[in-house]
């Protein structure tokens, strides 16, 4: 039986050859997508050394830290919520690295203690969430001052230096030719991007951001769903502690500072909305890869020191810039 | 007699049998306060297998929150609560699902970012493939296959928020149909509906009751009321006022029962004489939503405003109010040309809108009543540039005393209204400007049988007192019968314009819908929904 | 137990627990225990001279009450100050007159503020989106200008935005209380004020009320534009110099106190009296701490703990009510 | 720690307390220092408190400094994150009765009685600057890492390096400054891009305790160890490795062990109106220290770290 001729002219509205673009465009993602891919063409053109394969690598190494935390806390905001303690995360998670990197070596206890520190940490988190009733940007911005604090009693301001070489393989090494933190990030994402459209809490991250009300109403295990996430982000924070650590090959005891709002800003201007319920596990990826192409290609094409952080603002307010511009071609929400 | 009223007939009689089966469920003396107020007190409700039992009431009688207690959404202060004769304590919706109560609640709440497929699933066992990953694919077929069932096709992966409020109610109805539910609770399921959609529901509750399964129905129209219902249940301010068979009764004695008294027939708009023109709109277009619009109204003048979902009515009525960005064409108050680009100045130039989605567009429901009513005029509340609370108290008591709002004073959030009383605030508020033109979107939806005719008489009054009104409304009967001139709209456009005298419900219908209906009124042997789906 | 002895939460039936009374209480508290860990702590000269620290934050914590009543959100205020402060120095070392200066630095100041709220309004852009975008174009900007130097030969007149006393209370002090005052009015007695909680609670329907929802964000913008302007007067003042570097981290400081005077980051509500609390509560507990001698680690690690705890003293008076 | 002392005692022996403050609290540096302080507070059985900002901010110490004027200590010494933006609140102090002093980073001459410098900018920039020429025959372009590129300081060296350059090694140039953000992974990759962008570098100066350690690391992730030569300013803990490797040849830092030993040796003989406005200084295990200036006591030249002496240190 055929629709209501009304609702079937709806359809009709839109030739159909564009439709498949439009569909695309409608991506959280795409507006970011097609400013990277306008600033990779420009960094291209006025620095003959940023379009290589060595280079384009460097880009996903450094920003292999950022894009994982970006992910977890991608889906936090996904689910309507906020972690803005991150970078302490990272901290603290770093010190635990390090201290058992120093005491036993080796890669796996290292990770172990990470990965175990950060899921503690974001666990606290969740629990005064959802158990608590305290909102998220409260809960982390104290828990942004107070794991600081505790990285500064526990370590007493030394940093932990001489990380064993089998640590940091996570941070230098290869593997098929491809470093490893960026491999990490990328199955990361692959796992990230299959368990958001695949399981039944990646889709519940999305109702529950979108509408807790309904959310409830539908039964759904609200407090499970956010304490999950925000229990990931701990997990993959102490993932990208063992590779700055790695990297890093010493541990400070400032480590992470001011990383909270650069992994926003990856989640954000990859088009995840801050608002809750929109968005993709892609965004986050785009949206840091983006950063790193800027912070790279700034040094590449030569821009001087004083001038990068203005130049990088610009830049982030043309990539969100696109976004709206996509709203008035093809409509969709903010 | 029309082609529904004909359908629900052959209904009720099949049946017939189903009224001796135990109750699926039963409130047995239930309570419910809130803070102060007591919603419900001391109900008692059952429904029986294979039946329909209509709920009827007046605003704020009590009607959703006694549903929502066999929802799993509240928990009786006092009495029970039973499922197949024993009773039962839900905590969540999840307890009454499983249970086999199925609800469509008032509210349309849905995941507006989420696809119309995931929708219907969300909560639910979802389809997997074999090695655990959702089945995407056949999560949209077999939402495809739910709404075809209710007669309806749209793009099932596209974001529920570009579906017009009509489609996101018949959402609602495909999700609560999905699961095999022993009960299906609507509340209010047609509000969003034209008489063609409803028709539909209609005919799948007639299914659903083939098959054993209990409606309750809640509505405040009460021509459907009687169409599906089996029993009738009255409520009155919480209270249980009586239970009867629907033959019993008819509509003025179920009237007389919900306001306590008996009311005068509906209210009927009489002819009027129009004066100069007040609003005119030339060429109005929004690309997809409407095109090429022209449109008068006269000085003291009704035009209402008829079509299908999507037709671009309300669309339409937010450009001329300024909500939404006209492409091309202009509007014009008493010949003078209005900026088309805010609210502000719309209302400025003397047009006022009441939106229809009453929550979301309407109303602040933290504010209080006064708050809400006087939130557009508080530049001229104000003293010194102060807001004057006392001139905003009189004002908002002057409202609440002339449209009888009911439930809570105007010192208290608007949020503790009922709906129907919400809905009088929202048109408080819009006439608070003094509007010469008033635009209103579905001004009754959700507004019990009293409230309507007092809104009603409302309309006449305003008319009578010079003003041009707009009224767009999916109630044909509510169209005809208030407005002096009739347009249609269909797919975005104007297609007929039809005088008082040339107005009836096949003509309607058949400008609607681009289909000519035989204008014999003995075609009911084709339902409607046959009727007007010939096409393409 | 004595029978007729009252337990502590009876004695409190009837009492309304707002927030605001619980961050009173919480001062009350701290200001007792505070003085003591510290016998200097309780001195008038001290609690006066405490103002003078908190006085930029405050001002700026202020204008950010109403935009987080609105839903929204301003990074950028740490990275404008550094803007503002920059201006008037370099104008100053280039040879403009100090009056003339400060007028320009009011300029950049608003100009900053529009451009937020210009971004905010026309583009449809969520504010954490645009101002995290400002955060770092303003610093940019002002380091790129300044080359990071710094200026520091101000004129001695200047001295009397930061560092005036009248008898023993600080000059800013009055600044202050002047701005709590016509804010508060503001946003609790004018239409505009109502059109802040009315955007904050519902945008949509603000809107379809006439409410010029876009001219109230770009004036809310740009006023904590002149807002950041006043606080990075006082402050170039107070320190006696200018650098690009000023107010890094002031954001967080700012959003700390608002959100601890009870302002939902959802929007829709929140008072000017506790954001007053929550600045002066961060205030004396920083005072109060560094007195008693608690390393500054410590002071780090309690602020973090206190504002969780108070939030969640605050729900569980709330809730208890419900 | 022990340092945050009881307060009702410090109150009541007031005038006693020697309060140093460091730029920042929870770094190695200035954790060295303080072992130095405390060593000479138990010498010369003072009592001391040793507290900063957690984060390098000046207007942080504003608000310290005020608090340890109400708090009564006898001597204040500041390390300043900014020379202008202290001087009121040391004014402050010093109209207060209060015996002022700066280490380390100084504040405005009018606003302390002396400062405890540990080496001039002037020595610190020709001593790396010579370092870098020997190693890269006197010629190239140099890329430098900075923590912050507002910090005066590192702006101090960074002028006192170019200046030599210009003066003694007219084929050195500082070709770019890129700052570090006192961050080791920012540090790395702004190393690693600029090398990238610029493969003829001769060599890294890598100015704080933070930008060095990076810049080496860089180097040797990018496999130019050896080629690209890099030198700086840090504390010698973080260079053991590198040191050994050979990426770094030689440093410079002076001892801030030492140099927080001095500024509580300076601080007790304000206390006591001992302090020599010119000629030798007795400062316990440091021996006999110069008063260069009538305000300033000089640490000693600053030492020059390589494979054959960092065993020696430890902090
Ligand atoms: N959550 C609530 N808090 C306070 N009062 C409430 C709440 N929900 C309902 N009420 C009150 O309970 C009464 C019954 O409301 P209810 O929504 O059940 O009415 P209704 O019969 O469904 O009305 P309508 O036809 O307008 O939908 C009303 O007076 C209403 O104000
Ligand atoms: N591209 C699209 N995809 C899906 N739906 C669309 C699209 N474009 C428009 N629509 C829907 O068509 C509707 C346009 O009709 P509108 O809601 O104005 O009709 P109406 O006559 O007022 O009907 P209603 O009675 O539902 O209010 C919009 O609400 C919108 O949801
Ligand atoms: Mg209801
Ligand atoms: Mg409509």
């Amino acid at each position: 039986m055929s629709g209501v001729g009304a609702l079937r002219s709806v359809g009709l509205r839109t030739a159909p050859t564009t439709r498949g673009l439009r569909r695309w465009l409608l991506r959280p993602e795409a507006p970011a997508a097609v400013f990277l891919v306008v600033l990779l063409a420009a960094f291209s053109l006025a620095a003959d050394r940023f379009l290589t394969p060595d280079n384009l690598e460097s880009i996903l190494v450094q920003v292999a830290v950022l894009g994982i935390i970006a992910l977890a806390v991608n889906q936090v905001i996904l689910a309507g919520e906020i972690d803005i303690s991150v970078g302490s995360m990272l901290g603290l998670c770093a010190v635990a690295v390090g201290t058992v990197a120093t005491a036993t070596g080796g890669l796996l206890a290292p990770l172990a203690a990470g990965v175990a520190t950060g899921v503690l940490a974001g666990a606290v988190n969740g629990l005064l969430v959802t158990l608590g009733r305290i909102p998220s940007i409260i809960v982390t911005l104290g828990m942004l001052y107070a794991l600081r604090g505790v990285i500064l009693l526990v370590t007493g301001g030394t940093w932990i230096t001489q990380i064993p070489d089998e640590t940091r393989v996570l941070g230098l090494a290869k593997l098929a030719g491809v470093s490893l933190p960026v491999f990490v990030m990328f199955a990361l994402f692959l796992i990230v991007n299959a368990v958001s459209r695949n399981s039944t809490w990646g889709r519940d991250v999305f109702a529950v951001g979108g509408n807790r009300r309904a959310a409830r109403l539908a039964g759904l295990a609200i407090d499970r769903t956010r304490l999950l996430a925000f229990a990931l982000v701990g997990a993959f924070v102490g993932i990208a502690a063992t590779i700055y650590v790695g990297r890093a090959g010493s541990v400070q005891t400032n480590a992470g500072e001011g990383l909270e709002l650069q992994v926003i800003a990856a989640v954000v201007i990859g088009g995840t909305s801050i608002a809750g319920g929109r968005g993709s596990a892609l965004a986050p990826v785009i949206g840091a890869v983006l950063i790193g192409v800027i912070l790279n290609g700034m040094i590449l094409v030569g821009v001087p020191g004083v001038w990068q952080s203005a130049v990088l603002g610009a830049l982030i307010l043309l990539a969100v810039t696109t976004d709206a511009l996509r709203r008035r071609l093809v409509g969709g929400a903010a | 007699m029309s082609a529904i009223e004909a359908s629900a007939q052959s209904r009720v009689e099949h049946r017939a049998a189903a009224a001796v089966h135990p109750p699926i469920f039963r409130l047995a003396g239930v309570t419910k306060r809130f803070g102060g107020v007591t919603a419900v007190e001391a109900v008692d409700f059952d429904l029986r297998r294979g039946e329909v039992h209509a709920q009827v009431g007046e605003n704020g009688a009590g009607k959703s929150t006694l549903v929502k207690l066999v929802g799993g959404l509240y928990v009786p202060d006092e009495g029970r609560v039973e499922v197949g004769g024993e009773v039962v304590q839900f905590s969540s919706p999840r307890d009454s699902e499983a249970a086999g109560i199925a609800m469509i609640p008032q509210e349309l709440d849905l995941f507006l970012e989420l696809s119309a497929a995931e929708n219907l699933f969300v909560g639910r066992r979802r389809p997997r493939r074999p090695w655990g990953a959702l089945d995407w694919r056949q999560m949209e077929a077999r939402a495809r296959e739910q709404l075809g069932a209710l007669g309806v096709e749209f793009d099932v992966e596209a974001p529920v928020e570009r579906l017009s409020m009509a489609n996101r109610q018949i959402m609602l109805i495909a999700k609560a149909l999905m699961g095999d539910a022993a009960a299906v609770v609507m509340d209010e399921p047609t509000s969003s509906l034209t008489e063609r959609e409803a028709a539909r529901l209609f005919r799948i509750i007639d299914e659903l009751t083939a098959r054993g399964v209990g409606v309750v129905y809640i509505s405040h129209r009460l021509g459907e009321v009687f169409m599906v219902a089996d029993r009738i249940t009255v409520l009155r301010d919480g209270q249980h006022v009586r239970t009867a068979p629907a033959s019993e009764l008819d509509s003025e004695e179920v009237v007389r029962l919900m306001v306590g008294r008996s009311l005068d027939e509906l209210f009927s708009r009489g002819g009027h004489e129009a004066g100069d023109v007040a609003l005119e709109v030339r060429g109005l277009t929004r690309t997809g939503e409407f095109e090429d619009i022209d449109l008068t109204v006269r000085h003291g003048e009704v035009v209402g405003i008829a079509g299908l979902i999507g037709a671009g009515r309300t669309e339409l009525a937010q450009t001329i109010f300024g909500v939404r960005a006209a492409e091309r064409g202009e509007v014009l108050v008493d010949g003078e040309p209005v900026e088309l680009d805010s609210p502000a100045a719309a209302m400025e130039a003397g047009i006022g809108y009441v939106p229809e989605e009453r929550q979301s567009q309407g109303l602040v429901l933290p504010f209080t009543i006064a708050a809400n009513i006087s939130l557009s005029i508080l530049g001229r509340l104000s003293r010194l540039g102060f807001v004057a609370s006392q001139r905003e108290r009189e004002t908002a008591d002057g409202f609440a005393e002339q449209l009888a709002i009911r439930g809570a004073r105007v010192s208290e959030p608007v949020s503790r209204l009922s709906g129907g009383n919400q809905q009088k605030v929202v048109l408080a508020k819009s006439l608070a400007g003094g509007p010469q033109v008033l635009l209103l979107d579905e001004p009754t939806r959700g507004v019990d049988v009293g409230a309507k005719s007092e809104i009603y008489r409302l309309i006449d009054r305003l008319a009578s007192e010079g003003r041009a009104i707009v009224l767009i409304s999916s109630e044909l009967e509510e169209v005809l019968s208030m407005a002096d001139r009739v347009l249609v709209m269909r797919e975005g456009r104007v297609s007929a314009e039809l005088s008082r005298e040339e107005a009836t419900q096949e003509r309607v219908i058949a400008a609607a819908t681009g289909v000519a209906v035989g204008e014999d009124e003995g075609a009911e042997g084709a339902a409607p929904a046959a009727s007007v789906d010939t096409e393409r | 137990m004595s029978a007729n002895q009252l337990r502590p939460l009876d004695v409190l039936k009837g009492v309304r627990f707002t927030r605001e009374l619980v961050l009173l209480c919480l001062l009350i508290v701290l200001v007792v225990v505070l003085g003591q860990m510290s016998p200097v702590f309780f001195t008038v000269g001290n609690l006066l001279n405490t103002s003078r620290f908190f006085v930029e934050v405050g001002l700026i914590a202020l204008g950010m009450t109403l935009i987080i009543i609105t839903g929204g959100i301003d990074l950028s205020v740490g990275a404008a100050m550094a803007l503002v402060a920059v201006t008037v120095g370099l104008a100053h070392q280039s040879g403009v007159p100090m009056a003339l200066a400060l007028v320009l630095g009011l300029a950049v100041g608003l100009a900053a503020g529009l451009f937020n709220g210009l971004m905010i309004t026309r583009l449809d852009l969520h504010p954490l989106v645009v101002t995290l975008g400002t955060f770092a174009l303003f610093r940019g900007i002002a380091l790129g200008v300044s080359g990071g130097g710094a200026v520091s030969s101000f004129p001695q007149w200047f001295e009397y935005f930061g560092q005036f006393y009248l008898g023993p209370v600080p000059g800013q002090l009055f600044v202050f209380i002047a701005a709590v005052t016509a804010v508060w009015l503001l946003l609790s007695r004018t239409p505009f004020g109502r059109y802040v909680y009315a955007i904050g609670n519902n945008e949509e329907a603000a809107r379809f009320s006439g409410v010029p929802v876009r001219r109230v964000k770009v004036v809310l913008y740009t006023g904590i534009g002149v807002l950041v302007s006043m606080a990075a007067v006082i402050y170039t003042s107070r320190v006696s110099t200018s650098r690009a570097d000023f107010g890094a981290g002031l954001e967080l400081d700012v959003i700390s106190a608002v959100v601890l005077g009870g302002a939902s980051i959802y929007g829709g509500s929140g008072t000017i009296a506790g954001t007053v609390l929550g600045v002066v509560i961060i205030a004396t507990l920083r005072n109060g701490l560094s007195l008693a001698g608690v390393e500054t680690t410590w002071q780090v690690f309690l602020l973090g703990v206190l504002l969780i705890a108070a939030v969640f003293v605050n729900e569980f008076f709330r809730r208890r009510e419900e | 720690g022990e340092t945050g002392q009881g307060p009702q005692q410090s109150a009541k022996e007031g005038g006693k307390i020697i309060c140093l403050m460091p730029k920042l609290v929870g770094i190695p540096y200035f954790e060295a220092s303080k072992t130095g302080a405390e060593e000479a507070a138990k010498e010369l059985k003072v009592e001391l408190t040793y507290n900063g900002p957690t984060e390098g901010k000046a207007a942080l110490q504003v608000e310290m400094i005020e608090q340890l004027i109400q708090r009564q200590c006898g001597a204040i010494s500041v390390a300043a994150n900014d020379p202008d933006a202290l001087a009121p609140a040391m004014k402050k102090a010093k109209e207060a009765g209060i015996a002022t002093g700066a280490w380390d980073a100084d504040v405005k001459k009018d606003a302390r009685d002396v400062f405890v410098n540990q080496a001039t900018f002037e020595a610190v920039g020709k001593q790396l600057v010579d370092i870098m020429s020997k190693q890269t025959g006197e010629k190239g372009d140099f890329l430098v890492v900075t923590g912050s590129l507002t910090a005066p300081n590192q702006r101090a060296w960074l002028e006192e390096m170019k200046a030599h350059m210009a003066d003694k090694y007219p084929d050195m140039k500082v070709a770019a400054v890129e700052p570090g953000e006192e961050n080791l992974q920012k540090g790395i990759d702004v190393t690693r891009d600029y090398l990238k962008a610029n493969p003829d570098t001769a060599g890294v100066f890598g100015i704080t305790s933070v930008a060095l350690p990076g810049a080496a690391e860089a180097v040797e992730q990018a496999g130019l160890d050896g080629k690209v030569k890099v030198t700086g300013l840090t504390t010698p803990n973080e260079m053991k490795d590198y040191i050994k490797k050979g990426t770094v040849e030689e440093f410079v830092l002076w001892n801030p062990v030492d140099l927080g030993y001095l500024a509580v040796h300076v601080a007790k003989a304000q206390l006591d109106k001992k302090l020599p406005k010119s000629g030798k200084f007795k400062a316990g295990r440091l021996g006999e220290v110069e008063v260069v200036k009538p305000d300033e006591v000089l640490l000693g030249p600053p030492i020059v770290f390589n494979k054959d002496n960092i065993g020696e240190y430890d902090f």
